[in-house]
């Protein structure tokens, strides 16, 4: 089981904070998004639609980064910190 | 040590207990970031910053040793404030000490043009006629 | 304006006042100078500021003046104290504000390297053996 | 009559905060501080050693600038204003 963390407008369009992902076997984080996708009304596109960034145990990942069960996912929408 | 928290936080007291921390310290460069009064032709009412806190915890500190690392100086704060903010209240702070003015200004800007990019947080703006988040789509 | 005085600044209530002078101020810039312990390998007890009175208040007005020429700021204030100063004290202070970031740090840097060629003051430094005026002598 | 007045080292070593010297048709700064070197054990090198500033009614100025009566030379050694 992974579980996948929504922020900011992502988590207002999902209607979620965040979904629990069970896994078997080696999985990347674009694998869990798709199942996300797929238990969810929410299209592929709009979770990686190029500009978002992804986190993994609370560290910058790319999507092709593998994940293990316990572990955290966060789709991060472009950042808007600062002033 | 950075700080994320919903609090204000005072400048004058902040930049002081850094500059004690070392006798060394001669030059310090301070950054303030407050909340401006209009956005892209948008008057602000008040913003609100979501975090995702851990991680922006961490992150936070790691951009605080990486300016130590990466810049002749002594020290790096920076605090960053989440929550409903109103106009012209304090949002994030970034106060570097330093031996050497010229490696303070250089650090001091680098810390807050890499805050932008690495750190999870997210600006809603809050106007007279609704509220959207601050995110330039792809 | 620009301020020569004896006595000490409150850096913060200092930054309040210039950046609550504009409601579009987004990007407050500080630099503050404070007695450094040591100072070319002599350990400082004090350190004394003579000036020019008259003429460094007007060049201080006119280095501010030529900063928010320069630069795409909105506001700049200098203070810088005269007299006796004791280690880790406030020297002086440079406060920039702006709507955008990167012109204030560039305006800060400049008006503080622009002080050390244009204002008539004269740095004494008082160590365990002894004072000595400190100046570059050609 | 012109003053001319010595800040920080040189008011230290010149012994005096300022001198007047009176002046009589056409003069620079650079004459005025000739006059004072005469008028004092000072040594012209001592006054105008090539890395000094000088200042008439408070604007910096070169030597070779005009007086005029009632006006005001401050001869300034090198600058340590800031921190």
């Amino acid at each position: 089981m992974v579980t996948v963390r929504f922020f900011a407008s992502i988590k207002e369009k999902v209607g979620l904070e965040s979904i629990d992902i069970p896994i078997n076997g080696p999985t990347s984080i674009r694998d869990v998004l798709n199942r996300v996708a797929n238990e969810t009304s929410v299209d592929k596109a709009f979770l990686m639609p190029g500009g978002f960034l992804y986190a993994l145990n609370q560290r910058m990942e790319s999507l092709d980064t593998p994940v293990n069960d316990g572990d955290e996912i966060a789709v991060l929408p472009p950042l808007s910190g600062g002033f | 040590m950075a700080r994320l928290q919903k609090e204000n936080f005072d400048v004058g007291k902040e930049i002081r207990a850094l500059a004690e921390k070392s006798r060394g310290t001669g030059g310090i460069v301070t950054f303030l970031g407050t909340v401006r009064d209009i956005s892209k032709g948008h008057e602000i009412v008040k913003i609100n910053f979501e975090s995702y806190a851990d991680m922006a915890e961490k992150e936070l500190d790691r951009l605080e040793d990486d300016a130590k690392e990466k810049f002749d100086i002594i020290d790096c704060l920076v605090i960053h404030r989440t929550g409903e903010i109103t106009v012209g209240e304090n949002i994030v702070l970034i106060v570097v000490t330093s031996a050497h003015r010229s490696a303070a200004f250089d650090a001091c800007e680098w810390t807050i043009d890499e805050l932008k990019t690495r750190i999870p947080i997210w600006k809603e703006e809050f106007t007279a006629t609704g509220k959207h988040w601050v995110e330039e789509h792809p």
